[in-house]
């Protein structure tokens, strides 16, 4: 088998989270699809790294781990902070960019 | 001497400008200050004749270069004063006949409260037609041309609060109009042929130019001169000019402006001598005007569109002089001159009628005047037998020689027009004797008025019978004093060229022909008005009696077809303007607020939408990349 | 691991465990957008990110792979869960789309951004795969670590911060800072008398009912459930048990279970029927 | 240095404006007398660069220089030549005219206003306005000249929309309605043409460096300079497109009749006599100068839609029952006038066209401005209002007749000099669109004498007969107009000798000779 695959994959997966980004109202769900994506692509640097053979693709994913966490951190937090306003975690309730 | 030819119009210049600015000071003298100046020009002109006929005849030619008007390279256009034998004659006429229809105006606009204003008027006349005879250019020409027409607008409708006199002052203009855009084409075409409008290059030249310039020429000139002399098929204002004043009717719709075309042609001679199927145009201008004007005349019940039908059927036999070249152009001015006397006469005289009968118009309600008014009468008859060509006085001579030349002209176009001069001669002498005696013949047919006024016909005062008696002398002699030992002919010989022709007639069988016209056109006139009571409502008369009291349907094409279609045309023009031109505009407006309003509908707020577009955007961009890598 | 392990053509051992754990990721992925509970998402996101350790595991990724499983799934993953209990479950679980067309949409731009991606990678020449092997030679640890801490040091610094920023961030967008004096019983008493909203405390549930649980309506005085009775996260699931028709049903019952005892056979149909009727 | 005598020009009535609007509310008079007094001086300032101006000196004259924007080349260049006097001239004649013929307009006395100091706002806008409108005159610096071209129109926005004619037949709130839609209408028409020319002056920059009008003629004259055939042609419709807007040539000209017909007579005559200028002004100095060639190229199809101009706009005249937007429409047909001039390629043409861009202001000023005097009076702009003035207010019908016979070119007035040599100049090159250009002269009588007959003769109607006549502050705004369409009438030469040389480097600048006549008659 050829390791492409895993870039194949990691595109799968990546395509299967943004659809979810986009269909999904639950602003955790949403945020558990960008959680997806971010894997995704961590699978592909950790194979861009094996196709290089050097470790700096893991780095990447590494850091990117750590952003993530930041992410969710903050994330999460705005989320439970929305739903305390709004009683509602739905990300259609907070349409206020509409004239 | 040069310096005086400015002030020849300067005079009626400044006397229009101090009466129109100075306001109801001078409404006390205005008008004799009005006649004074006239008179002062009219002084100056003799004192250059008098010069003029000290000189030389080839030393008869004055230029006065005043200033340098429009210098734009290539195109110069100079205020230069030309007096030569051609503009002399007619400064004396303009002023000698405006003095006199001054001072006949001094006693007919007595009552009028606008006196000052009137005088105003005629003085600017005055010099806008002396700017036209004594320019040296055809654009200078050109001011004077439309100068007199703006006169003629203002005085025609100088009793505005009727609406016939406006309308008619309007008509005037307009019509005039048309004629000027021939003229400033024809200036334009004499810029690009010689470089120059001036007399000097362009008639001194004109045979190098080829034909077809000269000939399209020749027919923007004679378009001026139809407009300006009323000539088929730009006659139709002249009767209708009559609302003005009848001093107003004498100088400018008689004796002088409406005789500019005539100056015009005889002035541009040397193009329309090389351009001869513009010349045969001018004459069949002439001749049918000629015949036109006459019929008309002779159905009209109002004596003043009476002798305007005869003005325009006149000025066609000067415009058939004009036409037929060097035999003609003498004749034609001569005719001019005298036609000014006998004509300016016959009009004061019907002015004096009018002023006798409570303005009232209609020769039905005439009659049986001779006694009430006897110098009216006697002038009046003067002058009618001038223009009807009785022997010695000043309308045989003028007359008998454009039928003589007429025929000179030859071959079958010779035969045609001659025919058409002879005939329209025995319809002169039809017509003006139906007035002469339906006014002054006959018994009285006057009635009272809705106010029940009944007229007192009684003579007119001193300061207007002056005039007429002046005119009526210039009738009677003019002719013979022109024409014996043909001293007009020697005097303008120098401008315009003279030829005989060879005419297939005698001089004697033409007169002859003549008389024998006359003698026919006043029988039967007297046949049917002089025997027998003439009835005071016009009978319906003959289908073309009819056609002619209406200026044979001229004016109902016009409405018609000109009018009417103009008035649909920029009806519908403005709808277009409206929907078409500014609806595009709009609607292209509104189409874009609509689509706006549309785009607006997918802004709806969520920002899961908003990230579909994003993401959507995100695939394009890898797309394009693709597509560049792969390209 | 050894070397060849790291070589472009894997081992069949590889291969398998990756169409295996593969179809379980994409399965876990899809389960991930579709489940309908929140829980059920997170539980198999967890499930992908498992997979994915293991992936990171078998590209020579050691440290990765374990601190995929211990941070991410083991703490981030635990963090989406306690908020999902906090959240609770509301009306945004639905999975029934609001917005028009937005669902098709999505799909036709997932869809063509995945085959792009495809595309991509296939027209892309990967044939040559260094293989971690040499890199990994003083062991995987050790060699991020000295990339950490020399070429990417100021990274990792900056990273720091960043953390800390968001934790501190957290904290402040969680933390509800006081800002007036807390309103006494008195005042929030009336407060409620001004805004004229539910003067006296709220009903209890299962008053009136034999069912003396909190998911049951309390019945008003005139017979109608009382949705103020239950607790707001079960009313908006919808799993307020409806015992509306229980009291006539019990009714019944006593009534048949009295004939059996008085053994009365003649009884009004018609009245039953109706109330019957009126309890449907 | 030499005293910056042309930024003074312009600055002045800047700086006018700004003291006009700071008057306090209630000195409305004294904001009157600065806004008179400001105008006369910029009018003294006018005076005394046509007076330093030497028609056979340079071509620009009175020149000031300073860099402005370093990084694109954009320079603060002024300069004047003959055209730019000209209408330079013109312009700070006719806005004392203006203020003063406005004297009432936006007095909240008898307009009941409720706006905040209105006459304040009126006449600083008029006046800045003027500043504006010279400083386009003024600059030699494309980019500059941008700016000032599109600025323009905010202050007129304000003067169509602020302070239009209340004079409505369905009152007061539809009056306000049309205003709004003529002002937005003239702000999206000319905004429209602005955008379009600032792509143009884009590409001008990209293709020649810089922004300096004399600098770029010189390169193209000596070759330096290359622009590709399309370029140049593409550039040359961008800026001839906002010129044609401004000018307005057919079919952009929908915009004038609203905006003239809504605005106060003296904000109309600043539209048509002033700004409307700069339109054809530019033309002559932009289009032609910077692309002679894409000029050349054009020509016929803009001498097509400048002879539908003049018949159109002349037929459209006849057929109106306001009494301004008549006046509008004649303008239209008087700018095909102009812009069939400036086209024709020939001397005559353009400094026919110049002369009548002048004299087109004066004549214009004169029958809009008696016009309004004749409205404020009904206080109906209708035609059929009216009737038998004449009998009532003479001098206001003689007036009026003087403007209409200078609108309809009557030899001896201003504009038969310069319609005449358009037509010349138009004719010993296109002999047909010429001929067919004469017609104008028809159609202008027509629409004008129709006017004249239908508002001022026949019997007086009962409503007017009451009627004051001029009044001794509105004859001090006619009198001298009239003075000056008679006087340049008769004698145009100081104003032709300014502007010949000018052309003459015009006409250089786009290599054409006049064409010679057929007989080269002896002088």
């Amino acid at each position: 088998m050829n390791p492409v695959n895993y870039l194949y994959l990691s595109a799968l997966l990546f395509t299967i989270g943004a659809t979810g980004v986009l269909i999904r109202r639950n602003a955790i769900v949403v945020f558990m699809c960008i959680e997806l994506m971010l894997n995704a692509c961590n699978l592909a640097f950790v194979v861009f790294s094996r196709m290089h053979g050097n470790l700096d693709g893991q780095i990447i994913a590494f850091f990117t781990m750590v952003v993530a966490a930041a992410e969710v951190v903050v994330g999460l937090a705005i989320i439970v902070s929305l739903f305390r306003t709004r009683h509602s975690a739905s990300v259609d309730d907070a349409s206020l960019m509409k004239l | 001497m040069e310096n005086l030819i400015a002030l020849l119009i300067a005079a009626p210049l400044l006397g229009a400008a101090v009466l129109l600015v100075g306001g109801r000071r001078l409404d006390a003298v205005g008008h004799w200050i009005g006649t004074l100046l006239s008179t002062v020009s009219f002084v100056f002109g003799l004192i250059l004749f008098v010069d003029l006929l000290g000189k030389g005849a080839e030393h008869r030619t004055l230029i006065k270069h005043l200033y340098s008007w429009v210098p734009v390279a290539g195109f110069q256009a100079d205020v230069t004063f030309r007096l030569d034998q051609l503009s002399m004659t007619f400064v004396l006429l303009i002023t000698g006949v405006g003095s006199l229809i001054h001072l006949y105006s001094v006693g007919y606009m007595e009552h009028d409260e606008r006196r000052r204003r009137f005088f105003g008027y005629l003085n600017l006349f005055l010099a806008a037609m002396l700017l036209l005879v004594l320019a040296d250019n055809y654009l200078l020409l050109y001011v004077g041309w439309e100068g007199v027409g703006l006169a003629s607008y203002l005085l025609i409708g100088f009793w505005q609060h009727k609406p016939s006199a406006a309308t008619a002052a309007k008509k005037a203009f307009l019509v005039n109009r048309v004629g000027d855009m021939g003229l400033s084409i024809a200036i334009m075409l004499m810029f690009t042929t010689f470089g120059s409008f001036a007399f000097g290059p362009v008639l001194n030249h004109a045979g190098d130019a080829s034909e077809g310039k000269l000939t399209a020429i020749g027919l923007m000139l004679l378009l001026a001169a139809c407009g300006k002399s009323a000539q088929v098929p730009l006659q139709s204002w002249l009767g209708d000019a009559m609302e003005g004043p009848t001093p107003v009717s004498a100088l400018i719709h008689a004796a002088t402006m409406v005789t500019a075309g005539v100056y015009l042609i005889v002035r541009s001679g040397a193009v329309f001598n090389a351009a001869p199927d513009a010349q045969l145009a001018v004459t069949v201008v002439g001749a049918v005007t000629l015949l036109f004007g006459a019929i008309v005349g002779c159905a009209k019940d109002d004596i003043k569109k009476a002798l305007a039908g005869s003005t325009m059927s006149q000025i066609g036999y000067m415009i058939l002089a004009a036409g037929l070249g060097p035999i003609g152009y003498v004749f034609a001015i001569m005719h001019l001159v005298t036609h000014g006397f006998f004509k300016a006469g016959l009009f004061l005289g019907a002015g004096s009628v009018m002023h006798g009968m409570n303005d009232e118009v209609d020769m039905r309600k005439y009659g049986g005047l001779r006694t009430y008014m006897p110098v009216t009468f006697i002038t009046f008859g003067l002058g009618y037998l001038a223009i009807i060509g009785f022997p010695g006085l000043s309308g045989f001579f003028s007359k008998d020689k454009i039928i003589e030349a007429a025929f000179a002209k030859g071959g079958t176009e010779g035969w045609i027009l001659g025919g058409a001069a002879l005939l329209g001669a025995a319809i002169t002498a039809f017509y003006m004797t139906r007035v002469m005696l339906m006014t002054f013949f006959g018994e009285k047919r006057w009635q009272p008025d809705e106010n029940g006024h009944e007229p007192h016909p009684h003579e007119s005062p001193r300061v207007m019978t002056i005039p007429m008696i002046l005119l009526a002398v210039g009738s009677v002699c003019a002719g013979g004093l022109f024409s014996i030992g043909d001293r007009f002919l020697h005097w303008l010989e120098p401008i315009t060229g003279h030829s005989e022709g060879n005419s297939p007639l005698s001089a004697a069988a033409v007169t002859g022909a003549t008389m024998v016209c006359l003698v026919i056109g006043v029988g039967i006139a007297w046949a049917q008005y002089g025997r027998g009571p003439v009835p005071v409502v016009a009978p319906r008369g003959s289908l073309l009696t009819r056609a002619a009291r209406r200026d044979l349907l001229q004016d109902d094409f016009n409405h018609v077809v000109l009018v009417r279609g103009g008035e649909h045309l920029t009806r519908s023009l403005v709808y277009v303007d409206h929907t078409l031109v500014d609806g595009v505009v709009n609607g292209t407006a509104a189409g874009f607020g609509g689509l706006s309003g549309r785009l607006r509908r997918i802004q709806n707020g969520f920002a899961r939408s908003y990230a579909v577009s994003m993401f959507g955007g995100a695939a394009l961009l890898v797309a394009a990349t693709l597509l560049m890598r792969a390209v | 691991m050894s070397a060849q392990l790291a070589a472009y053509a894997t081992s069949t051992g590889e291969a398998f465990q990756f169409w295996v754990l593969g179809a379980i990721a994409v399965m876990g992925a899809l389960g991930t957008v579709f489940m309908k509970k929140s829980v059920h998402s997170a539980l198999s996101l967890a499930g992908t990110m498992i997979v994915l350790a293991v992936f990171y595991l078998a590209n020579g990724a050691y440290f990765l792979g374990i601190v995929q499983i211990v941070v991410y799934t083991g703490a981030i993953m635990m963090l989406f869960l306690f908020v999902v209990m906090l959240v609770g479950v509301t009306a945004a679980d639905s999975l029934k789309e609001t917005i028009k067309g937005q669902r098709w949409l999505a799909l036709l731009c997932g869809v063509g951004f995945g085959v792009l991606l495809f595309a991509g990678i296939g027209n892309a020449s990967l044939k040559e795969f260094d293989g971690t092997g040499q890199a990994n030679a003083n062991g995987n640890v050790e060699g991020l670590a000295s990339l950490i801490f020399t070429k990417y040091v100021f990274a990792f610094e900056i990273t720091g911060a960043l953390l800390i920023t968001a934790a501190v961030g957290a904290m402040v967008l969680t933390h509800r800072e006081r800002t007036e004096r807390a309103k006494t019983q008195r005042e929030l008493s009336e407060q409620r008398v001004r805004e004229g909203k539910h003067l006296p405390p709220l009903p209890a549930p299962g008053v009136y009912a034999r069912h003396n649980a909190v998911d049951i309506a309390g019945l008003l005085p005139d017979g109608t459930p009382s949705e103020l009775s239950v607790n707001r996260t079960l009313r908006e699931r919808g799993q307020i048990r409806d015992v509306s028709a229980q009291a006539l049903g019990d009714l019944r019952a006593l009534e048949q279970r009295s004939e059996e005892r008085l053994e009365r056979t003649e009884t009004d149909p018609a009245h039953f029927k109706r109330a019957e009727e009126a309890s449907k | 240095m030499s005293f910056p005598l042309l930024t003074a020009t312009a600055a002045l009535p800047a700086i006018g404006a700004v003291a006009t609007a700071a008057v306090p509310a209630a000195q409305r008079t004294a904001a009157k007398w600065l806004a008179l007094l400001v105008s006369l001086a910029t009018l003294a300032l006018a005076i005394t660069v046509l007076v330093r101006f030497d028609p056979d000196g340079a071509r620009y004259q009175l020149t000031e220089s300073h860099a402005w924007i370093k990084d694109f080349g954009v320079r603060y260049d002024l300069g004047v030549d003959g055209i730019a006097v000209a209408l330079l001239a013109l312009t700070a004649l006719l806005i004392p005219f203006i203020v003063l013929a406005g004297w009432h307009d936006a007095d909240p006395l008898e307009t009941g206003s409720k706006r905040w100091r209105p006459t304040q706002g009126f006449f600083a806008l008029i006046l800045a306005v003027e500043a504006m409108v010279i400083i386009s005159f003024e600059a030699t610096d494309v980019f500059v000249f941008y700016i000032f071209f599109e600025v323009m129109l905010i202050p007129m926005y304000f003067l169509i929309g602020g302070f239009g004619d209340r004079a409505h037949e369905h009152g007061e709130k539809a009056a306000s309605t049309q205003r709004s839609y003529a002002a937005v209408k003239f702000l999206l028409y000319n905004l429209v043409g602005g955008l379009i020319m600032l792509a143009a002056v884009i590409g001008l920059y990209v293709v020649a460096g810089n922004f300096s009008l004399p600098e770029i003629v010189q390169a193209r004259a000596n070759g330096s300079l290359h622009m590709a055939t399309s370029t140049e042609r593409w550039l040359f419709l961008g800026f001839f497109f906002a010129f044609a807007v401004k000018a307005p040539l057919w079919p952009l000209h929908t915009w004038l009749p609203n905006a003239m017909q809504e605005a106060t007579a003296p904000v109309a005559v600043l539209i048509t006599a002033v700004v409307d200028k700069v339109g054809t002004f530019a033309m002559l100095r932009f289009c032609l100068q910077l692309f002679p060639e894409a000029s050349k190229w054009a020509t016929p199809a803009i001498l097509v839609l400048s002879l539908i101009s003049i018949v159109y706009g002349a037929l459209l005249a006849v057929g109106q029952r306001d009494i301004k937007r008549l006046v509008a429409y004649a303008s239209i047909s008087h700018f095909g006038f102009i812009i069939m001039g400036i086209f024709a390629m020939t001397s005559q043409g353009q400094s026919g066209a110049t002369l009548y861009m002048v004299n087109h202001g004066i004549s214009t000023a004169a029958l809009m401005l008696v016009a309004g005097f004749l409205i404020s009076r009904r206080g109906s702009r209708l035609i059929a209002d009216y009737g038998g003035v004449q009998k009532v207010a003479p001098l206001l019908a003689g007036t009026f007749l003087i403007g209409g016979l200078a609108t309809l070119s009557l030899p001896g007035l201003a504009p038969f000099v310069s319609e005449f040599l358009v037509l010349v100049g138009t004719f010993a090159r296109y002999p047909a669109i010429g001929v067919i250009a004469t017609f104008g002269i028809v159609l202008a009588a027509l629409y004008t004498l129709v006017l004249y007959q239908r508002t001022m003769t026949g019997p007086v109607k009962p409503e007017v007969s009451a009627m004051p006549d001029l009044r001794a502050r509105e004859l001090v705004v006619v009198a001298p107009l009239i003075v000056l369409l008679i006087f340049l009438g008769v004698y145009p030469k100081p104003v032709t000798d300014i502007v010949n040389p000018a052309v003459k480097q015009t006409m250089t600048d786009v290599h054409k000779t006049d064409p010679k006549p057929s007989v080269e008659a002896a002088k």
